[in-house]
């Protein structure tokens, strides 16, 4: 017998709501800080390449994670090609988004890295995978150092 | 060589919301039945007990706390692992090999109904800096861009996918437990919306409640037990990457994992040796991606093989029989343990109308968006 | 695979970055914020739906053992002791007494309170031994608290209660009565 | 039903050995991620043990609440810092006590055999958790019974230091001496954020937190990262004439009813103690234990688990402390490293002055940590969740 006894009117069944009430800040570590100011005051790119293996990150890191040596930063276009892509209908509420958005995973060029962003300024149905895309980054004095800089990616005209 | 076996399995049944019990009373439900099935007083004989979570799928800042009643783990050693039950069960097998315990209980569950806002816990797993912030998507496009990529690389159609949909949904109906079970066919999938492009409403598991509890033990303890055990022959688990600019999306991690697990229990061809596996399918492209880590198919053949029924109930191979996570339900942290649960079921010749003839099973698990982590353990009888 | 121990100790590999609160106020560094939307709903399940339920009456229910004979409160389903199904549901009384207590000077969020507020653990009267709770004192100063003192549940009015803990405002002191 | 089922004998592979260690600095506000901070002790631990990434067959993670990262499943964010790419990786998890409890995870990864070489690393980053990374700590409470409640985490420290001193009569002039050494002995420790020189009354008269406990009866908020290298003998041999050995591991996990307890003895220390002491052989800890670490967030806490560990008499602790016998040149150094209280409190990270110092200890290389006596078997112990968890490691230099 697991229990002795159950409750049969399920009016008498209690649930209690509760709410995560923190906020967090994320600072955005050594690589990325260097990154996001670069990116926030002169709209650059830049990279890390691992200075045993010569494997080049992006997003950068201070340190090559397949053989732990340090890296060293270099500057990149920023950008890419069109590896894969998604077009989500919903928001992570689950409600319906106004206008969908796409999703593209984007290899950085001149890096073994990617980047996944938004693309922009195409329609879904016009997307092609190996696509040549590029950042459109916000208006300098809007830019705060972070991805969202980055409005989204564009085809190149 | 000191060998493990499963002398015990319990569990709360699998529904897609519980609103008459806490976690604590699931999981008791749970391991009340595994601890009758293993013959065993916990209070007395358990000597380690390892439980199964993560804090944000239970609404805890430090769920562990939360852990030792209901398993009559009180004062005893009793740890969590923030992963999936397979994991868990590969502390279980260390914790015996190492002589730390001769008798250990393995705990997993889901209250995902619990969960109100699941699509943003999700999301809160996703790299806060460089990805979090992008767009207001639901966290499903990163399993989009995954089936994307990966179909493109080997060249899959969605009709493959839409055909594991249909043979596990299917499958499902003769498991008592399966809530999602439906008659499906392939169109059927194939024709529902496709919310997250190219990823289909119908090619997501959707989320279940339950709990799982398994006694393990040393080996002649467990043949005092159990004149006949399920033996755990091999445990494996990798991690690829956390990044997404390094990930396969190709299942390495899983591969990696079988590897190890392989090698401990001595497989060598496992597409011929292997009668019986569950794999992670809680999205429907996941399961392809599986079987090939996993080594019962060549990349690239798994289409085909679908098709002749070869992954079919009756098939050579049967993956899935129990109806997979895509009929049973997304368990969180236990979603491994219902596939080791039903290997166990079937090894025992316990699984009912649903029953196939086996040996030798395997059962393997993802850890879940955004992740390229899992784990792989083989079982005998 | 080995080159050998090298004979280091202790210092950390490389010096961190510190940095203070102005680094964040001035934009000395970058950051991201985020403020998800993460709720839940927890089922109370099967002990704690009938003791909030009884709450809500004016009633602290507990539950028993009939192996170890202890009278459980909060309720249980099951003796974790003797991992057995609980026996029966017993009504206990809303008088106790301190185990330990504490004066809290932080809100949850470490910030400093107005008026320091009386936390403590009350084992309950009718529940075996050490059988406590987590509440509050009320009506009575700080520093005339002590362990062993015997209190009585202040109760919300009857048409407030909801069937939560807080049902029971704070205890105070049974002999101010 | 089996009839009698038998104690556990510890019939183990291998034996398992400690050969590197790593420690960051322990900070209130780190700019370095969680990733960052993994990534710095790893290196540093394989750099003394003189392994190289690839030589790491297993990698363990310890880490405590993913709401003080402020990531849902931070194991698995954090692992590629921490040498995880590629490798079979897991993050074990018993709040306060993963400090300790991460390698005791790291031993039966070695001791089973399914590893020779196995990376222990620890880390937290609690500042990114705000209002406060205090209240974080609201979520480890009942969801139903004790958070509508408000409460702070210094309640249960406070109720549970108040009962400790009711019952053995102890004055809060006794329990501040801890607070006095520890951050004392952290002066000199290079990664310490809260090192100084005080005195009894600088802690009786510092700001009420949740009375009884005071500002400088508390250990701060921290960001840090420690690492391990746990190795079996025949690696140990290579790397080094003088490993560490882990004699003893043991863990216990208390009820979650802890209103429900009476909270003047950590019976989950005891617990985990007498069964990492019946593995290491110790009988008399008060006798064999050399040098020990028990985790101190409080300075109460440091004497409750002396008593608790078996190195003092239930309410002897104090008396032992303030006749001078636990300082770094007494007859039982205890927290010599500065604890938690001097060096910091980054929850899981405290490895570093836990696991790691011990280590250090006992391979005689703490520099001017080194305790005066000689040292052959140390203890460490952490304590975590709702006043639940003891985890014990016993380690020896002899083997």
């Amino acid at each position: 017998m697991v229990f002795n006894e159950k409750i049969t009117n399920p009016a008498e069944l209690r649930h209690v709501q509760g709410r995560i009430e923190l906020y967090w800040i994320y600072t955005s570590g050594e690589a990325g800080d260097v990154f996001f100011k670069k990116l926030r005051d002169e709209g650059k790119f830049t990279a890390s390449k691992c200075r045993k293996c010569g494997h080049v990150f992006f997003p950068p890191r201070i340190y090559c994670e397949f053989d732990f040596s340090e890296t060293e930063y270099m500057e990149i276009s920023g950008e890419g090609c069109v590896l894969a892509f998604s077009v989500i209908s919903y928001d992570s509420d689950g409600n319906r988004l106004e206008k969908p958005e796409i999703y593209a995973l984007i290899g950085m060029d001149g890096t073994d890295g990617k980047i996944i962003h938004l693309l922009g300024e195409i329609e879904p149905e016009n997307i092609e995978t190996g696509m040549k895309v590029v950042p459109v980054l916000k208006p300098k004095d809007q830019r705060e150092g972070k991805i969202t800089d980055i409005l989204y990616f564009k085809p190149v005209s | 060589m000191v060998r493990v076996a499963v002398v015990g399995a319990g569990y709360s049944g699998f529904n897609a919301n519980s609103p008459d019990l806490s976690w604590k009373e699931i999981t008791y439900e749970a391991a009340v039945r595994a601890y009758e099935d293993a013959g065993i007083n916990p209070r007395r004989d358990i000597d380690a007990v390892v439980t199964c979570a993560e804090d944000f799928w239970e609404g805890f800042a430090i769920f562990d706390e939360f852990c030792p009643d209901q398993l009559g783990g009180v004062l005893k050693p009793t740890f969590t692992v923030t992963a999936d039950f397979l994991f868990g069960l590969a502390n279980g097998v260390m914790l015996i090999k190492s002589g730390l315990a001769e008798i250990a209980v393995v705990e997993a569950h889901s209250k995902a109904s619990d969960i109100l806002t699941f699509g943003n816990v999700v999301k809160f797993a996703y790299d806060p800096v460089w990805l979090r912030p992008v767009g207001r998507g639901h966290p499903f496009y990163l399993a989009a861009l995954e089936k994307s990529y990966y179909s493109n690389l080997r060249g899959y159609c969605d009709y493959t996918y839409a055909e594991v949909v249909a043979k596990n949904r299917k499958n499902g109906r003769l498991n008592p437990d399966a809530p999602y079970s439906a008659d499906l066919t392939a169109d059927d999938v194939l024709s529902s919306e496709p919310l997250f492009y190219p990823l289909r409403k119908l090619e997501i598991a959707e989320r279940s409640d339950g709990a799982v509890v398994f006694v393990l033990a040393k080996g002649d303890i467990a043949r005092e037990l159990n004149p006949e055990p399920v033996w755990i022959d091999g445990v494996g688990w990798n991690s690829e990457t956390s990044n997404y600019d390094t990930m396969s999306f190709t299942a390495v991690y899983a591969m990696k994992a079988a590897e190890m697990a392989y090698d401990m229990a001595g497989i060598e061809n496992p597409a011929k040796e292997i009668d019986v596996a569950e794999v992670d399918d809680r999205f429907a492209y996941k399961e392809v991606q599986h079987i090939e880590a996993l080594k019962l198919a060549k990349a690239g053949e798994v289409d085909e093989l679908l098709e002749s029924g070869y992954f079919g109930r009756k098939g050579e191979i049967p993956v899935n029989v129990s109806g997979g996570s895509l009929s049973v339900g997304n368990l969180l942290e236990a979603t491994g343990a219902q596939k080791a649960l039903e290997i166990v079921l079937q090894l025992r010749g316990e699984a009912g109308r649903r029953q196939v003839d086996a040996e030798i099973g395997v059962a393997q698990v993802w850890r879940y968006l955004p992740t390229a982590t899992g784990a792989v353990a083989v079982f005998s009888r | 695979m080995a080159v050998g121990k090298k004979d280091i100790s202790a210092p950390p590999y490389v010096e961190g970055r510190e940095l203070e609160l102005e680094d964040f106020e001035e934009k000395k560094v970058t950051y991201v914020e985020d403020y998800p939307d993460i709720r839940y709903q927890f089922t109370a399940g099967q002990a704690i739906s009938k003791f909030l339920n009884g709450l809500k009456e004016g009633k602290i229910l507990a539950t028993k053992c009939n192996k170890c004979r202890r009278v459980m409160v909060p309720p249980r389903t099951f003796c974790e002791l003797c991992f057995k199904p609980a026996d029966e549901w017993v009504e206990v009384r809303d008088t106790g007494t301190v185990e330990t207590f504490s004066i809290s000077y932080i809100d949850p969020d470490a910030k400093p309170l107005d008026e320091p507020e009386i936390v403590a653990v009350i084992s309950i009267d009718g529940a075996s031994p050490k059988m406590g709770i987590l509440h509050k004192l009320g009506e009575i100063e700080p520093d005339r608290v002590y362990i062993g003192m015997k209190v009585k549940a202040v109760w919300k009015p009857e048409s407030e209660r909801e069937g939560m803990i807080t049902d029971i405002k704070y205890w105070k002191p049974l002999e101010v009565e | 039903m089996v009839e009698r089922v038998r104690g556990i004998k510890f019939h183990k592979k291998q034996d398992v050995a400690i050969v590197g260690a790593g420690i960051t600095l322990f900070r209130r506000r780190l700019n370095e991620t969680g990733k960052e901070l993994s990534y710095y002790a790893v290196k540093q631990a394989l750099e003394e043990a003189g392994l190289d990434i690839s030589d790491i067959e297993m990698v363990v993670m310890g880490s405590a609440p993913d709401a003080f990262d402020g990531v849902h499943m931070k194991g698995e964010y954090l692992l590629d810092g921490s040498g995880g790419s590629n490798k079979p990786y897991m993050r074990f998890f018993v709040g306060g006590g993963t400090g300790v409890f991460a390698p005791i995870a790291g031993y039966w990864h070695v001791a089973s055999g399914l590893a020779d070489v196995c990376l222990v690393v620890t880390e937290e980053k609690m500042s990114s958790s705000h209002p406060h990374p205090q209240s974080a700590f609201k979520y480890i409470w009942d969801p139903i019974l004790d958070r509508p409640l408000n409460p702070n985490l210094i309640w249960i420290f406070a109720l549970e230091m108040r009962r400790y001193m009711h019952v053995h009569n102890i004055k809060h002039e006794d329990i501040a001496l801890v607070s006095v050494k520890n951050k004392a002995n952290a002066l000199d420790h290079p990664s310490a954020q809260l090192a100084a020189k005080i005195t009894v009354e600088d802690v009786l008269n510092s700001e009420p937190m949740s009375l009884p406990v005071r500002r400088l009866d508390v250990s701060p908020p921290s960001d840090g990262a420690s690492a391990l290298i746990m190795v079996a003998p025949h690696i140990a041999r290579q790397l080094t004439d003088e490993p560490v050995w882990v004699d003893g591991v043991g863990w216990a996990l208390d009820t979650t009813w802890w209103t429900n307890r009476d909270l003047y003895f950590p019976r989950y220390v005891a617990e985990a103690a007498k069964m990492a002491y019946k593995m290491a052989h110790v009988t008399d800890p008060r006798k064999e234990i050399d040098v020990a670490e028990p985790y101190d967030p409080f300075d109460y806490k440091e004497l409750h688990h002396m008593e608790g560990l078996g190195l003092a008499r239930k309410g002897e602790a104090p008396i032992l402390t303030r006749e001078g016998v636990t300082a770094r040149d007494g007859d039982l150094p205890v927290c010599p490293s500065g604890g938690l209280l001097g060096v910091g409190n980054p929850i899981a990270a405290t490895m570093g002055v836990k696991v790691a110092e011990l280590y250090w200890q006992l391979s005689y290389r703490a520099g001017k940590r080194q305790v005066a006596r000689e040292v052959t078997t140390g203890v460490t112990q952490a304590w975590g969740d709702l006043m639940q968890v003891g985890t014990v490691v016993v380690l020896s230099n002899k083997r």
